[in-house]
């Protein structure tokens, strides 16, 4: 058996909007890959899931790989959609 | 010298001119992004912009603006690098972002202001949020 | 628009900052050259620079720099040029040239001053006097 | 025979400081080419004549090449050293 943990993601632009929600709240296996994460929100918002598939993660805002391993841990995690600041 | 900021309020280049003064740099370059009317689309279409909402995750912008201003100052030996970013709504013709910088000469100066505009478009977590003369609105995900 | 400008006073960035507004630009991108107080020679020594001064045929250097700006704007599709060079004494960390331009895409404004600056260095009728911290003097004929 | 006209050339910088004045004046064949004007000067101001053989003339605020022929009537004429603006 695996443990599970709650995570809070932060959502932005596009997939805020879809998702009517600046934060989503998901549980995952714990230990689980950035992929994996991405994954699980784009199941909880089908709306913006396209745009979420495209989208990166950031732990304590640096990006990360998606077969990063995340600690659930007091860690601040952030869905990065593809960005157009500039 | 660095300065990042991210600001609510219209961005004046004479605020920050005389950050990246240096009495050993000789070359001083500025890039202001600047909100346009005319969008060509890949169609071939003209959407006209009535204004832009610019959105960010402001911890991560600004340590990444951040980030990215030290690694260009390394990569092109700048003197300084400014970058400030605006946030919320930007109206036509005024500037949704700033950068600056100086060196000992011209050639690092212009190159590294593109490098820099290259990345920030690329990694920094800000988004435009378009609205068109028709009322409609579009979250930029290029 | 076009502004060509030989000043005697000091260039201030925020004197010119509007003249290339434009509401279908963009990028709006400015390089000022500005009296460094160090050069190193090809041969490695450092010298320190007390003050330039610039002379110009002037009438010549105006209708230059207007024909480069004009080059310039068809070449990289401006909508606006700036150009204004200082003449007589330029002291450190002053601007003795100032280039701006605005576009609709920052591949044309970042493309348009290196190559406006590179034409003016070899062929606009200005020239820089060096005096050094020994008083002495130099007209610089690369 | 030709006939040989008084011609007036404004001079700068470097060759200006040489010649102690800011104008030679001196006679050439008519019609002359640039590189005998530049010629000309440069045998009038020795202590400049390393610098004169490369700078270029200008005709009426024009540069001109080597071989081109000046009417010498209405016109103004800059020996240009090489330039350092910017």
């Amino acid at each position: 058996m695996t443990s599970t943990a709650p995570l809070r993601i932060l959502l932005f632009a596009g997939v805020r909007d879809a998702a009517g929600c600046d934060v989503a709240n998901v549980t995952v296996d714990d230990p689980v890959t950035a992929a994996k994460v991405i994954e699980t929100v784009a199941a909880q918002i089908p709306a913006a899931a396209p745009l979420i598939g495209v989208s990166r993660l950031a732990v304590d805002g640096q990006y990360v790989a998606p077969d990063h391993v995340i600690d659930c841990s007091d860690v601040e995690l952030a869905l990065i959609p593809p960005v157009s600041g500039g | 010298m660095i300065f990042i900021r991210l600001v609510q309020t219209p961005i004046e280049l004479v605020d920050w001119s005389s950050k990246i003064d240096d009495p050993d740099t000789g070359a001083h370059a500025w890039f202001a992004g600047v909100t346009r009317r005319k969008t060509t689309t890949a169609s071939g279409a003209v959407r006209i912009t009535k204004t832009l909402h610019y959105q960010a995750h402001q911890s991560m912008a600004e340590a990444q603006l951040r980030q990215l201003a030290e690694q260009a100052k390394q990569r092109y030996s700048l003197a300084a690098v400014v970058i400030v970013h605006r946030l919320g709504e930007v109206p036509i013709g005024q500037a949704s972002v700033l950068v600056g910088c100086s060196s000992a000469h011209r050639s690092d100066a212009f190159a590294a202001l593109p490098w820099i505009m290259d990345r920030l478009k690329a990694d920094v977590p800000i988004w435009k949020r378009e609205t068109y003369m028709d009322e409609s609105t579009e979250w930029i995900h290029p």
